[in-house]
């Protein structure tokens, strides 16, 4: 075990792929020398060589066309986008190519690609640098998406993504890189948790709270507060967006009966819908108040300085947990004026 | 660097900018470029090229039927690009890889393709018509531009692997003005990867004509990236081989991609679903229809006393067997059970839609459809 | 009052807004001398010149780039995206720039586009001509999304699409472009229902079947198919898939306690979703059973020969039906195991 | 058409394909294509220039200085690029449109920026920093190549409205990879539309030198599309501005797109998020601080006799005061109430949208923040 940020453990676990696999090689803009801008590269280019750590032109289309190239020819590329909102011209590419060809040749070509996404806001950038865009990539079928919130899980999960043989968009919490955990760079990929499932951050008996990323600390923190109000709360880390693991999901909320889903992602058609749904299908008869969402609203990414105006934060999950265990169905009429209202 | 640009070309003078072999009339032209490329083109290799266009332009007519008669969803028809397709693809190594569009019919043919194979994605049975492993061809590919990348990656690999390998996007002239078209150019050439880009610009993409697209030699644009470029007259088949030749040759030097466009005329519909007297008229197809690469070949042969009728006659046989058999094969063919529709989504398990097959095969069987 | 298809509603809808503002211009592939490959623009460039209705180079990118421009300048541009599965090159522009400028620029700078896309499936096409891309459209903020069932709503939505000083994403059900039906082209478009409101396809009883496009029919189908077995079913055309209006459809929730949502898209983190989680919040303690979905599968598009078992169609819808009212809960059972079993 | 390509460049002697007029000692060179662009040029609109960039050097340190000092989040220096940029810019007319990348700092100054405007988008208070409509230049792009098909876009109104306006998109040397970028020449060559594209190679992308995007001069793209390009030595700012009168006088007759690539060098960070240190060296930089185009300029006007010492201090009084509007701006801005984040998303009422905005000022009530 060693004490070490997200940034290095995903740094030590794209250096153990790399070790492991030959046909693995790095693609991406300012990954080489630069050691790409967050440093998840640093030093890989001078142990590996720029055969396999290769900078590429400016253009993200280019550089996951090329990876299903790469992929053709039987390697194991491993894409870093640069920012979030920088993955867009690439879509194309992702849904059309990455996504199908395993299907469209019946599984005679593997797209064995990772795409690494430094993701999602809190850092007080620029526009377009905060993006999350996860729900597009979890509705895509022929994906698997992943979004890590520990440095131990960056480590595992981004090892298991480059080995898996599907196309894996992989999700790195920007805000906590520089956040600090305990990894345990020596255990085999054997013996972890497939990649799949979810894991309980913290166990609790009055209510659920379903998160991923960077917003599982904010769910602890919650939970943490919520406990001096004598409330219990479960916190899950989905880990994985597609599939998500909804037996560990239902067997939680079986017990709770409550449920809050959280991200910072927008709210229409998001992750958080998707989980409510299946929860009310799977668990109908065990809720006892409407799942609650508390997500990022329905808006661009604000500027920086609005951005806390825009993420969720504990005081909004407590709220909703105050909304599920106080007034269940508070909602339901509340907002029946604003839905029948502004129809436009 | 002062201001310049290609010259204008009036597209109906296309052909004047091309490099040839072969006159419209047959004649054998000298080239001082593409000659030495040509060197052990014998009358036994032009007959092949020849048989090569008959049994495509068979084949291309037969996927025409098969569509009409409701076998197939949709064909699209190749006729007129025979030169362009048979002799780009005849100066292919076998270890090379080929990236195609969907009109590549010709090019599956060189790489061996099974009689069903011409038709089995056209018919909606699968996604892809061909073991890519085996033919060393991609699958088709429908959106516009996107192989061309795929191709760089793949040259990319080659390079790194140490082999001598090339691979081979084609494309149409529609497609240069999609962004991956050009992006495919500049990683290829700041990488160097031995990948030939072959556009065949047979004047539409759909109803536009090509001088929407670009009012310039389209070979014209890969020398700005650091690509060499050849403009060929993609009817005449000695002149896309050799300029194929040239191209894989240079490529596979480890010189780097080239590019080629060979200058062709569509001459039947986009697809089977088009209906191209909505926007073009007679007097252009007549045109080309003097300029057919087959006919081309066969007065050259004719006038060198290399094609004899018996001989025409044994390769209409062929084309005619060709057909037959990829009817055949396409008639013959059984659609996968339902429960094929989630097969090969992911190459692990994935438990969500794992759970959605086992309601999908619950929801079958309660209606006794499994 | 005229009996057209739904095709031609569209031309016709065309038509008009080209007559009433001269900044409307059309940009797409094929859609001047061809008349478009649907044939919805036909004629148009006959009566409104080159200048108005513009074929483009063939790179969606550049088109909706164009038309952004073109918005910038004061006009109001409407796109055709060929295939619904050709709209991906140009996402990172609908949703980096058509989205966000508005609300980049503080309302200064308007995006009154209108981006049609021929959608789904269902008519026997090859590869990437049957998607249903719509709920990334709705995930993203900025943009509002319509999708048409019938001739009449074609004519009418389109015009206030255009008309709209917002961004429009217009899904239009390509099965359905020869289907007929009665269209009064004489109304003025300030006597229509706003575009972001539901429709009540049929009005019913025992459960409420929420769907649109191509959709609304299949639905209406089961609906007759149900009443045969004494079941009265109502089914809501949502017409406005971003913003949905909710007051309607918790309206009918409420009377039926039972709902049923149904689409062709992909099932995770889709549209059905995105109703469902909403219906949960609003209406809770009205429902006598869970919502379900009836939706394609979680996989790429399949050949056309496999479509009918990626469609939903009547039987499933009633399949659905029949498990909402005679089984409350039955997935709960049935699918625990599925979901706590194969969990990779 | 025979293979070619255009020669290969030396990063390092890049400037030896340039149009110059100002030799880096300040000398004045003749320019036979360039001359008759300058024939109105005096000291007077040279000390013009001249002040535009000390003050916009001014202006960019004080922005690095107040996002080290936490006022700004991030600042984009464009230090070394003065003459291109005001040089290029001075070029415009009143009625031309500018669509920008996110360095453009002193298009911004040309263009009348107020001195919050510099500073308001990179401190996090609203996307955009001024009003579009007023400054003629759209918003800030980071999208890397996105304005460049916006600006193709209003350059096809421009020539709806039969009006002599231009539209002109600025990016960088690593934005030339983007698809967005070559597609806009696509759609600007088709359209003959009046576009004027400047490219401002500063010999890097974040830590990718210019050679990985391309090893040819990259305005040797241009004409392969069809648009005539040049390439101007992008630190002489008379080079700069002849050559973009050049453009735009072929842009403003009808006559379609022009292309200029300016030949610069970014002297300083990519941003102040940015280390060069750890990808480039001092030798490079040396190089290029000998050509610095401030001095240059300086060192032409005082051989001239046209620069007093007075009137440097003057200028450089000017630049501190812009300097110090500037900050004082920036310290007395205040952030938009925490509902803002709702405003302008759409510009019709949006009932989602408006419930979400219910239910957060509800949210902020019970929590007396509002
Ligand atoms: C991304 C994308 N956009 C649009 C289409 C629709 N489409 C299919 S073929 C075609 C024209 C292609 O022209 P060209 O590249 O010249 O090839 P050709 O058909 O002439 O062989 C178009 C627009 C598509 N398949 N993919
Ligand atoms: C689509 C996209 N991809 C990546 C980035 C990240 N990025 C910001 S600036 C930059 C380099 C741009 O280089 P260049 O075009 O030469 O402009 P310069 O910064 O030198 O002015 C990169 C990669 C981005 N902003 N947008
Ligand atoms: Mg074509
Ligand atoms: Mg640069």
């Amino acid at each position: 075990m060693a004490e070490m940020t997200l940034g290095k453990a995903l740094n030590a676990g794209l250096r153990q792929a790399l070790r492991d696999d030959d046909k693995v090689v790095l693609l991406g803009e300012d990954i080489g020398t630069l050691g790409g801008v967050f440093r998840i590269t640093d030093g890989l280019l001078d142990e590996f060589g720029a055969k396999r750590i290769i900078d590429t032109p400016l253009a993200e289309s280019g550089i996951v066309g090329t990876a299903v190239g790469l992929a053709f020819r039987g390697y194991r590329p491993v894409v870093e986008i640069q920012f979030d909102g920088f993955v867009y011209p690439a879509f194309d590419q992702i849904v059309s190519q990455v996504a199908k060809l395993h299907y469209r040749t019946q599984g005679r070509v593997k797209m064995p690609i990772t795409i690494r996404i430094p993701w999602a806001g809190g850092i007080g950038a620029a526009e377009h640098h905060s993006e999350s865009p996860e729900a597009y990539f979890v509705h895509t079928a022929g994906l698997r998406v992943v979004a890590v919130s520990n440095p131990q899980d960056a480590y595992t999960c981004l090892r298991q993504a480059i080995a898996s043989d599907d196309p894996v968009i992989f999700f790195e919490p920007k805000r906590l890189y520089h956040h600090k955990g305990e990894v345990d760079l020596a255990a085999s990929l054997a013996d972890a948790p497939p990649m799949g499932l979810a894991r309980v951050a913290r166990s609790g008996t009055d209510a659920t709270v379903i998160t991923y990323g960077a917003m599982v600390g904010t769910a602890l923190d919650a939970a943490a507060a919520a406990e001096d109000d004598g409330l219990s709360l479960e916190v899950i880390d989905l880990r994985s967006l597609s599939p998500v693991d909804y037996g560990t999901v239902a067997a939680s909320v079986r017990r709770t009966g409550r449920v809050v889903v959280a991200h910072e992602a927008s709210r229409e058609a998001g992750m958080a819908a998707e989980v409510i749904a299946s929860i009310t299908e799977l668990c109908f008869e065990y809720l006892e108040s409407p799942p609650l969402r508390v997500t990022g609203h329905d808006i661009p990414y604000p500027p920086a300085k609005l951005e806390k105006h825009h993420l969720p934060d504990l005081d909004r999950i407590l709220d909703a947990v105050d909304r599920l265990m106080d007034r269940p169905n508070s909602l339901s009429g509340a907002t029946d004026a604003g839905a029948n209202g502004g129809q436009r | 660097m002062s201001p310049h640009t290609t010259p204008i070309v009036d597209t109906h003078n296309d052909l004047e900018l091309t490099e040839r072999i072969l006159a419209p009339d047959g004649t054998r032209l000298p080239n001082p470029q593409l000659d030495r490329h040509l060197a052990d083109i014998d009358a036994d290799v032009l007959r092949a090229l020849h048989r090569d266009m008959v049994v495509l332009r068979r084949i291309d007519a037969e996927g025409v039927a098969l569509q009409r008669q409701g076998q197939l969803g949709l064909w699209a028809p190749c006729q007129g690009q025979e030169a362009a397709q048979i002799g780009t693809a005849r100066a292919l190594a076998p270890q090379d890889f080929v990236f195609p569009s969907y009109r590549e019919t010709g090019v599956m043919l060189v790489r061996g393709a099974q009689p069903g194979d011409y038709v089995r994605m056209w018919r909606g049975e699968e996604g892809a018509a061909y073991d890519p492993a085996v033919m060393r061809m991609a699958p088709l590919q429908i959106i516009i531009g996107a192989q061309t990348l795929h191709a760089v990656g793949y040259g990319v690999g080659i390079r790194h692997d140490g082999t001598d390998e090339v691979a081979v996007a084609y494309f149409g002239d529609g497609a240069t003005s999609q962004g991956d078209v050009n992006e495919a150019m500049v990683f290829a050439s700041s990488y160097r990867a031995p990948v030939v880009f072959v556009c065949q610009n047979n004047h539409w993409a759909i109803s536009e004509p090509v001088g929407l697209q670009s009012q310039y030699p389209l070979a014209g644009r890969a020398p700005g990236f650091g690509i060499p470029s050849m403009r060929v007259d993609g009817n005449d088949v000695l002149a896309c081989l050799a300029a194929m030749r040239w191209a894989l040759e240079h490529a596979r030097a480890g010189r780097g991609p080239a590019y080629i466009e060979a200058v062709t005329y569509r001459m039947g519909p986009h697809t089977t679903a088009d209906d191209p007297k909505r926007y073009r008229d007679d007097t252009q197809l007549e045109h080309w229809r003097r300029l057919d690469p087959i006919a081309r070949l066969e007065a050259h042969l004719r006038a060198a006393g290399e094609l004899t009728d018996e001989h025409v006659a044994d390769v209409q046989e062929q084309a005619d067997t060709a057909a037959r058999e990829m009817r055949a094969a396409c008639l013959g063919m059984t659609t996968r059970p339902p429960l094929a529709v989630f097969d090969g989504v992911y190459a692990e398990p994935h438990s969500g839609l794992q759970r959605q097959r086992d309601e999908y095969a619950a929801y079958l069987a309660a209606y006794g459809e499994v």
